[in-house]
């Protein structure tokens, strides 16, 4: 099987999420970055379980999907808290606390 | 050599009796009246002054006892036989295998200090019952003086050096206390501080001296006496029993002498001395005619054989004792020249007759020396009171000769008459008592072959007489001055306020209080020299027979007896001609002995008559020219030392010494050196006190500057910076708390990037 | 080393009898300081009753042995357990203890320093009791270190709280301080507990066993212990501490400081440091006396260097203590011995000192030299014992200080075997230097306050003459024994030698005596 | 597609332990009931969810107490990814008295601002919930399930205040960054998955570096596994977030983070060391070491320059997870493993009652003077003796002064590292003494502020203390104070705790 192929692109998706969470400001873009973090894990996951053929990987997986649409929803219940307050979804106006 | 066959007979004990076993109750009285008097004298009708005279009585009256019964012991002996000192010891404490002993060691030596520390100290505080009347610490006063004669009476009886170190410094303890009696005054109070301290320096030695002894002796005593290294009998008999390595034998005499340089006020140690005139006469006629200053002395002539096999006595060319007490005897003299108080006068003439002392001790003249102690004392004391005497009654408190007296003939007879007598005495004209110790000195010293050092002592002999002649006619003679005229007062030289009322009326003769004491002490000072009187042959050297130790006692080991009792072996003495001692050079295996033998000078009149001439020499020259300078004002005289470079140089350098302290003492206060003066006096034997002032005072800004730079610079602040360090690397780490989410995960991410980097490679 | 059991209550009672009293303070009320000081002054009488009744108990005979020995299950998990015991060592710094938390009670009922606050000052006091016995009495080292850190808390606020202007620099500096030696010396405990097998913290087992270390890892662990112990003491490069904290800390502080806390370092060294680790201690010696002796020198010349009374005994402290140290490096038990009565010695008469610096504070309302003077004209009585105690701690014979300072000198003469003479008869000399030294500030500091005539103060306003009395009857009381304690120690030293020898002898042994 | 059929037919229902459940079911009941309750009664009765929920966790703690009288030492359930060993029990009281304490102190705090105090309770308990389940967890999948359980609930609480921009700001950053870092784990997950082709931590130990080389895979596996706990524990550098989320945060929301959640991320790192990768201790040593003395030295010197008591109190609080962390540095060496895990339960256990009491003074103090600043201790004693003696020995007893709870568990943390005899281990004690010492810097600033500065203006208005603050400083001062005299008894617990399973050298 291609088994590299898939971790390579896992590999490519987790940097390009860990860029997306380091260099974005926009609290929503951190958060679909870490999605791409999270999907580059499901992909390392199903691929392993391919190579492996035990089902563990596949429940992992299932099991980070609906955890993750838990986390997305806290998360942007946040980001509405923050926006109500401070009329801004930049994360670096959250820097009232410091040093 | 078979010394245990040669023939030996055994002898009848020697005499003891209940003052010679309890002679350690002399200095504990003192002690207890000390105590009493500090806890209840306020409250006694006489302010605690009679517990002191008391207790001095009976301390007195002992030690009067066991001389006594001394003599009875050294009678009852037989002519070679070794007289046992009377010893008894307790164990005080024991630590680590170490037994501090406390006890009694009576021999002649003790005895004859004791007897006259005791007697001086009872006249001495009969006397200051009249001269410190009314004093505002009249009750202090005597509790000092009297704890101060118990110091000086421990130190003697002492039988190890642990008990003596304890007189001696109880003794410079009460010496502070006394002599800044009147500390109000900044400069009585800097006095004593600097007799103390001076004197402690010397202590330095006496303790390593102690140490070294102990630690090279004590195997041998235990083993050999079954003493500890402490007691004075073993180190003697050790420091004699040819066992001990030179060096560290000569090393620890050499430490020993340092002590008694500082309490005998020997050069260059002496400069504490005529300061220690701020305390009251009677303390200073007590410190300088028997007790403080004589302590050095009594430490050689007690640990005498240390001194004799450390320092080599009798080997040829003199020896550190002979050298100091040499030099001391003519710088002090010359300094007294030039002392317009007349306490000083006496102060300077007590340092230079306790270099004569040491002289005598150094030159193996050992029973002169000790003799001298016993003489010096009386008309030391007696010259001192007069002192005291004349500026209680005529001139209104100060002591300054050219100022505030002569003529006191007429007003004060008895002061004068004693005073002469007493002058007499110290100057060693014939029939007085001076004249058969200090003689005697002279005499041995010139007899063990060190002529040179003979020369000095007459040199010595001239310079007092002449000084004494001198001080005699300031004092007594030409015409009435300052408050002795009686003139209004002045500001005077110990102003104790409460004796104005003296005051009030011109001199006159002093009260019985004052007097007694005096013609005691002229009496002892005319006659106690025929208690040696060689001039009068054997039968008359009592001392010779009462005090020095007989010197070889040869006890054979196997032979078990109790105290006194002993096998007497002859020793075959030493080869004509030479004058070293058996037990000095070596010590038969199976001996023990505890003194050297020491050889006595023939007495020579023509000896004699040469040293009186130049003794009357130095009395009519002085007496002359003081006569033209005071009197008669003689033009040539008066002003010759302003004409005169060289004289006047050489006068100033003497008189300036009270001028060039002020100077020192402004240099501590202000702590800037002062060239010119220093430059101009540099060989000035007073540079010594200003060494002594700038090296206190060296030590002081060295210490500020120590504390300052290294403790509070650079110790404490390696701490407080260390704090501050963490503190900026707080600040350093605070940035990374920038608040910034998204620079929060770009640290994290990295730091996990990197870490896993790193044992990635590490691990693979 | 065998161990008597009975009476192994009396101790424990005597520990921790004060935490009861400090129980007691809690529940009294604040405002009614009256019943706080008297509970103070019942309990630490009581503790002294017990002492008292302990040494009463005490087998003289057989001084070496620990005796009242108990020995309790406490951290099983960890091999560390309650075990306590009082030997010839011990015993007379236990009481000691007691005696001098005694008098500062009897000080303080009048003399409680601002700000007052009785309730939490007395507490305080006795709890720092309970630490100071505890450690003279535990035989584990675990409990050692507990009971030496018990100490710090309560100095830390006796300093902080009731200290003088920079008390709160003085009390941190002394905290981390003393924390910082006693961290790694904990670690140097764990250390040696490895090292001999993880079996026991217990003091007598670890002095059979311990000296089966390789010498180089003693030498390591002796450096642990070296910090911990050296800082209390302190010698001479951690002595930093000592002057803040003794300037800043009232008097009945700094009075407990100089009289046992600094005496808790020499201690160790006794009882732990040499008889655990021979080896490394002889590999130390030299430095250790090297240390002391500087400290010596250097305490002088700070001593010489200040002008305030306080911190001029502060720093004669330093000195003093070089003295103990100087003994305790030479191995000998002569050596250990004079450094045992040094300790007690010198407790008691800086101890003294610095009660006397306290009831000049309170009069003069100052303590700067050259504002002091006359002393002697104004209060004769206080002004003639500032002058004994000054002379006791100047050595002079026929008093207490004498006994811990000329043995020690004299046992640098020749130290124990396997050690370098030369060196050390240096440092003899070094001392005996020292001694003048020490003459020298103490009578010029006594000069200069006691002598000459009383400065009017109208520099600071507060001291009206009225301020100038003399030693009051609480003074009288708190000082009396320790005063007779000075003359009699000096007098008898057989009081505390023939206690102490046994036991020292029998530590030393590994030493040759 | 064959395959999942395959398995599919072999699958078959997993026999569930309902005992060994019993405490999770509790508490779940318990926060069900809550949430219905919390729809149905008015405002007046609100106070019943506090005592339910305080109840709740009681009621949990007694089905955990008959587990461990219980003969069976191990039950486990669903073939081994769910085990109730003496480990997880004791931990799991730790959590449920923790979360107890926590109660005590919110429920007069939250009672202030009209917030939504039914939602609270639930959440609480959720999240303890999450810990419960995280202490038994021995697989990846559970734990990560169990991990985000706590979590979740724990961002909302910290955005609790919701008005309050600086509680947004709080939950924001903690929930940006905790879900970054699970993102991190869980990729590290997946490697060690790929690697060990299991999810069961046992297995995993079994197979993982079995051999004994490593691959770069397994390091970053590793790595990247630890950094997702190591953030739980904010352990430096991945400490950020905790100031922030603490000063933030409602105070007693703070405290249960400072406690529980911690005390949850390392019992997760604990099992993990010593059940999943043990073997690969070459990898975790050296990167715990560092971890280790990073944490307790950077904690330390940020602590000492803050004036916000409760951000210092953070950053102590990080400096103390830094002291956790030692001895597992040396868990990898023969004949630490057993020291190492006593001295991180005995640590855990110690630390959360002094810092929950901690914690209580604060929310005492601030509800007069309603300021955070650590000035406004000055005087404490002077008017609160009471509060000013239990902050003292609380601050105390963290930095580690005999005789109080710190020191002991200090001591067994040195302790096991001197053991290991390892230069690694001697080092990092050395360290950890110097930062004991430099520690005390701000705990002893705060004593200074109580006993020896003034009262700010002062106003000695006394303090009046709520019961349920009272109940709380009764349990956490006395839990202290015999922890560190009778040592015996917080170490008899630490010493029962042993992870079924775990492979010890």
């Amino acid at each position: 099987m291609f088994v590299n192929q898939f971790l390579f692109l896992a590999a490519v998706l987790f940097c390009i999420g860990v860029y997306g969470v380091i260099a974005r400001k926009n609290a929503v873009l951190m958060l679909m970055s870490i999605e791409l973090i999270l999907n580059s894990v499901n992909i390392n996951l199903l691929t392993f379980a391919m190579r492996n053929g035990s089902t563990d990987g596949h429940v992992f997986a299932l099991y980070i999907i609906a955890v993750a649409a838990a986390e997305v929803g806290v998360g942007l219940g946040l980001v509405l808290l923050v926006y109500r307050n401070k009329k801004t979804i930049s994360v670096d106006e959250l820097s009232e606390m410091r040093g | 050599m078979n010394l245990l066959a040669a023939e030996t007979e055994v002898l009848a004990p020697l005499a003891s009796g209940w003052f010679l076993e309890n002679a350690w109750l002399i200095p504990v009285i003192p002690a207890i009246a000390f105590a009493l008097i500090i806890l209840i004298g306020k409250r006694l009708p006489m302010k605690g002054s009679e517990l002191g005279v008391a207790s001095m009585l009976a301390s007195l009256v002992l030690s009067a006892g066991a001389a006594y019964q001394w003599i009875q012991r050294v009678n009852s002996a037989t002519e070679e036989q070794f007289v046992e000192p009377v010893i008894r010891s307790w164990s005080w404490w024991r630590s680590g295998g170490f037994d501090f002993g406390i006890g009694q060691h009576i021999d002649g030596l003790s005895v004859v200090v004791l007897f006259v520390v005791a007697f001086i100290s009872t006249l001495v505080q009969i006397y200051s019952l009249e001269y410190l009347r009314g004093d505002r610490r009249y009750t202090h006063f005597f509790a000092a003086l009297t704890l101060f004669s118990g110091g000086m009476l421990a130190m003697v009886l002492a039988d190890n050096m642990i008990l003596f170190l304890l007189g001696w410094e109880v003794m410079g303890l009460c010496s502070f206390m006394l002599i800044g009696h009147w500390w109000e005054e900044d400069a009585n109070s800097r006095a004593a501080l600097k007799a103390f301290f001076t004197v402690r320096t010397g202590d330095v030695g006496l303790l390593v001296g102690i140490s070294m002894l102990y630690f090279a002796a004590n195997d041998w005593t235990q083993e050999n006496l079954g003493l500890s290294g402490f007691s004075i009998r073993g180190i003697s008999a050790w420091a004699l029993s040819g066992e001990p390595n030179s060096t560290v034998i000569m090393v620890a005499a050499i430490a020993l002498f340092i002590a008694s340089i500082g309490k005998s006020g020997q050069f260059p140690l002496h400069t504490w001395l005529p300061d220690a005139m701020a305390g009251p006469t009677p303390v200073s006629s007590l410190l300088h005619s028997s007790t403080m200053v004589v302590a050095g002395v009594f430490l050689v002539a007690r640990l005498y054989p240390v001194f004799f096999v450390g320092l080599d006595i009798l080997g040829s060319g003199g020896n550190l004792i002979m050298f100091i007490g040499a030099i001391t005897i003519v710088i002090s003299a010359a300094l007294a020249f030039v002392q317009n108080d007349i306490k000083r006068v006496l102060a300077y003439s007590t340092v230079s007759q306790l270099g004569y002392m040491m002289l005598g001790l150094g030159a193996g003249a050992w029973l002169p020396a000790v003799f001298h102690i016993f003489t010096h004392a009386f008309f030391k004391a007696c010259l001192f009171l007069g002192a005291g005497s004349i500026s209680h009654s005529a001139s209104h408190h100060s002591f300054d000769m050219k100022r505030d007296m002569g003529g006191l003939r007429k007003v004060m007879p008895i002061t004068f008459t004693t005073w002469i007598i007493s002058t007499l005495a110290l100057c060693g004209v014939f029939p007085f008592s001076g004249f058969f110790s200090k003689d005697e000195i002279i005499d041995n010293v010139g007899n063990n072959g060190y002529n040179t050092f003979m020369i000095v002592g007459l040199v010595g002999a001239f310079m007092t007489a002449a000084y004494m002649t001198r001080a005699t006619y300031l004092t007594f003679f030409g015409e009435p001055r300052g408050a002795s005229a009686g003139h209004s007062s002045h500001e005077s030289h110990d102003d104790h306020a409460s004796h104005d009322d003296h005051s009030s009326h011109g001199p006159h003769e002093s009260g019985l209080l004052i007097t007694a004491p005096l013609m005691i002490l002229s009496v002892l000072a005319l006659g106690s020299g025929l208690l040696n009187a060689t001039p009068f042959g054997e039968s008359w050297e009592r001392m010779k027979l009462w005090v020095e130790p007989r010197a070889v006692e040869v006890v054979d080991s196997t032979y078990s007896g109790g105290p006194g009792e002993s096998l007497i072996v002859n020793v075959p003495s030493a080869g004509e001609g030479s004058s070293k001692s058996v037990c000095g050079t070596s010590t038969p295996e199976i001996g023990v002995c505890y003194a050297p033998k020491l050889e006595h000078a023939k007495f020579k009149w023509s000896k004699a008559m040469l040293s009186m001439a130049i003794v009357f020499l130095g009395m009519v020259v002085s007496w002359i020219l003081s006569m033209l300078l005071f009197t008669k004002r003689d033009a040539r005289l008066v002003g010759l030392t302003q004409r005169v470079k060289i004289l006047g140089v050489g006068h100033r350098f003497l008189v300036n010494k009270y001028y060039l302290d002020d100077l020192y003492e402004k240099v501590i206060v202000r702590s800037v050196a002062y060239p010119i003066s220093s430059a101009a006096y540099w060989f000035n034997q007073n540079v010594l006190d200003g060494i002594l002032h700038s090296i206190s005072n060296l030590t002081r800004k060295f210490s500020g500057w120590v504390y300052k730079n290294i403790d509070q610079r650079v110790v404490d602040g390696t701490v407080n910076n260390s704090a501050t360090f963490t503190k900026s690397v707080g600040t350093a780490a605070q940035p990374t708390q920038s608040g910034k989410v998204s620079q929060y995960g770009a640290l994290l991410f990295s730091a996990a990037a990197v870490a896993a980097l790193v044992l990635v490679i590490i691990n693979t | 080393m065998n161990m008597l059991q009975e009476n192994n209550w009396l101790l424990s009672v005597g520990t921790f009898l004060p935490l009861l009293g400090v129980v007691v303070l809690l529940l009294t009320p604040k405002a009614s300081d009256q019943m706080v000081k008297l509970v103070a002054l019942v309990t630490s009488i009581a503790t002294l009753a017990v002492g008292v009744y302990t040494a009463f108990k005490f087998d003289f005979d057989q001084a070496e042995k620990l005796q009242f020995v108990a020995d309790a299950n406490w951290i099983s998990v960890i091999k560390s357990s309650y075990l306590i015991g009082v030997d010839g060592i011990s015993l007379p710094l236990y009481l000691l203890s007691m005696v001098i938390t005694l008098l500062v009670v009897i000080y303080s009922l009048d003399h409680v320093p601002s700000p007052g606050k009785p309730k939490a000052f007395f507490s305080l006091l006795l709890v720092l009791q309970t630490g100071m016995a505890g450690t003279f009495i535990a035989q584990d080292l675990i409990l050692f270190f507990v009971f030496f850190e018990l100490v710090l808390l309560p100095m830390f606020f006796l300093i902080g709280v009731w200290g003088g202007e920079q008390r709160q620099y003085a009390s941190i500096k002394f905290f981390l301080y003393t924390m910082f030696g006693s961290a790694l010396m904990l670690v140097a405990f764990l250390a040696l507990f490895f090292k001999t097998g993880a079996e026991s913290f217990s003091i007598p087992y670890l002095i059979e066993n311990g000296g089966s270390i390789a010498k180089n890892i003693q030498i390591w662990i002796f450096a642990g212990m070296f910090v911990g112990f050296a800082v209390k003491v302190p010698m001479f490069p951690f002595h930093t501490w000592l002057p803040d904290a003794h300037t800043q800390a009232p008097t009945q502080g700094s009075v407990i400081l100089a009289a046992i806390l600094l005496k808790l370092g020499t201690y160790g060294f006794v009882r732990i440091a040499l008889p655990i680790l021979p080896d490394a201690a002889r590999e130390w010696a030299p430095y250790i006396g090297g240390l002391a002796v500087i400290g010596i020198i250097y305490g002088a010349l700070g001593c010489l260097a200040q002008t305030d009374m306080k911190r001029l005994i502060a720093f004669s402290s330093v000195a003093h203590m070089g003295f103990v140290m100087l003994g305790i490096s030479t191995l000998t038990s002569f050596g250990v011995n004079a450094a045992m009565f040094g300790m007690v010695a010198h407790g008691l008469i800086t101890g003294m000192l610095f009660f006397i610096a306290g009831s000049v504070k309170e009069r003069y309302h100052t303590l700067e030299i050259s504002k002091l003077g006359g002393m002697l004209t104004s209060m004769p009585r206080l002004g003639w014992i500032f002058g004994f105690c000054s002379m006791a701690s100047l050595g002079l014979p026929g008093l207490a200080g004498f006994w811990g300072e000329f043995p020690a000198i004299l046992s640098a003469y020749n130290p124990a075997e396997g050690l370098n003479e030369t060196v050390f008869r240096v440092f003899m000399v070094i001392a005996a230097l020292g001694t003048v030294l020490a003459a020298a500030y103490l009578l010029w500091m006594f000069q200069r306050i006691a002598f000459g005539t009383a400065k009017n103060s109208s520099s600071h306003d507060h001291a009206h003459s009225d301020d100038l009395h003399d030693v009051t009857t609480f003074e009288w009381i708190a000082w009396t024994p320790m005063l007779l304690g000075i003359l009699v120690l000096g007098i008898l030293p057989n009081l505390l030698f023939s206690v102490f020898d046994p036991a020292v002898k029998i530590t030393l042994s590994a030493f040759g005596g | 597609m064959q395959t999942l059929n395959i398995f599919a037919a072999q699958w078959v229902a997993p026999t569930i332990d309902y005992f060994g459940l019993a405490p999770e079911l509790v508490l779940a009941g318990g926060l069900c009931l809550v949430l219905m309750l919390d729809l149905f009664i008015d405002e007046r009765k609100k106070w019943m969810l506090t005592a339910i929920s305080s109840f709740t966790l009681l009621a949990a703690m007694v089905p955990v107490l008959m587990l461990a009288l219980s003969e069976t030492e191990v039950r486990t359930m669903f073939d081994g990814r769910y085990v109730v060993d003496n480990f997880s029990l004791v931990m799991k009281a730790v959590f449920l008295l923790a979360g107890y304490v926590v109660v005590l102190l919110s429920s007069s705090h939250i009672e202030q601002g009209e917030y939504w105090r039914g939602e609270y309770w639930f959440l609480l308990l959720t999240s303890l919930l999450g810990m419960l389940m995280m202490a038994s967890s021995r697989d990846l999948v559970s734990i990560f399930v169990a991990l985000e359980f706590l979590s979740i609930p724990a961002y909302m609480l910290a955005a609790w205040r919701k008005r309050d921009p600086k509680s947004n700001e709080a939950g924001v950053k903690y929930f940006l960054l905790g879900v970054f870092a699970s993102a991190v784990m869980l990729y590290g997950m997946s490697l060690m998955y790929g690697v060990a082709n299991s999810t069961l931590l046992t297995e995993i130990g079994a197979k993982f570096t079995a051999t004994g080389e490593f691959s770069a895979v397994h390091a970053l596996a590793v790595v990247f596994v630890v950094v997702g706990f190591a953030f739980k524990v904010s352990a430096v550098p991945f400490h950020t977030w905790a100031p922030d989320t603490y000063e933030g945060a409602p105070t007693p929301v703070t405290a249960f983070l400072s406690v529980a959640s911690k005390a949850a991320g390392f019992v997760a790192l604990v099992v993990l060391l010593y059940t999943a990768f043990p073997l690969a201790q070459d990898i975790w040593q050296p990167f715990i070491w560092v971890l280790s003395a990073l944490t307790m030295t950077i904690g330390n010197v940020l602590a000492l320059k803050q004036n916000n008591i409760v951000r210092m109190i953070a950053y102590s609080s990080i400096s103390q997870g830094g002291f956790v962390l030692m001895p597992l540095a040396v868990a990898g060496l023969a004949g630490s493993g057993t020291t190492a895990l006593r001295s991180v339960v005995l640590y855990m256990i110690v630390y959360a009652a002094t810092n929950l009491g901690v914690f209580a003074i604060i929310l005492a103090v601030s509800n007069k003077t309603r300021s955070g600043e650590i000035s406004s201790y000055g005087g404490l004693f002077s008017y609160a003796p009471t509060l000013g003696v239990l902050m003292t020995l609380f601050l105390a007893s963290l930095a580690g002064i005999p005789p109080l709870g710190g020191w002991i568990a200090k001591f067994v943390a040195f302790q096991s590292l001197i053991q290991s005899q390892s230069t690694w281990g001697y080092a990092l004690a050395v360290v950890g003494a110097v930062n004991s010492v430099v520690a005390f810097g701000y705990y002893g600033n705060v004593m200074r502020e109580i006993w020896m500065r003034p009262v700010p203006d002062n106003d000695t208005t006394l303090i009046s203390v709520p019961g349920s603050l009272k109940l709380a400083l009764v349990i956490t001062a006395g839990a202290t104070l015999v922890f560190g005299i009778l040592p015996g008894v917080g170490l008899h617990f630490a010493d029962l705790a042993e992870i079924a399973g775990a492979i010890i050298r």
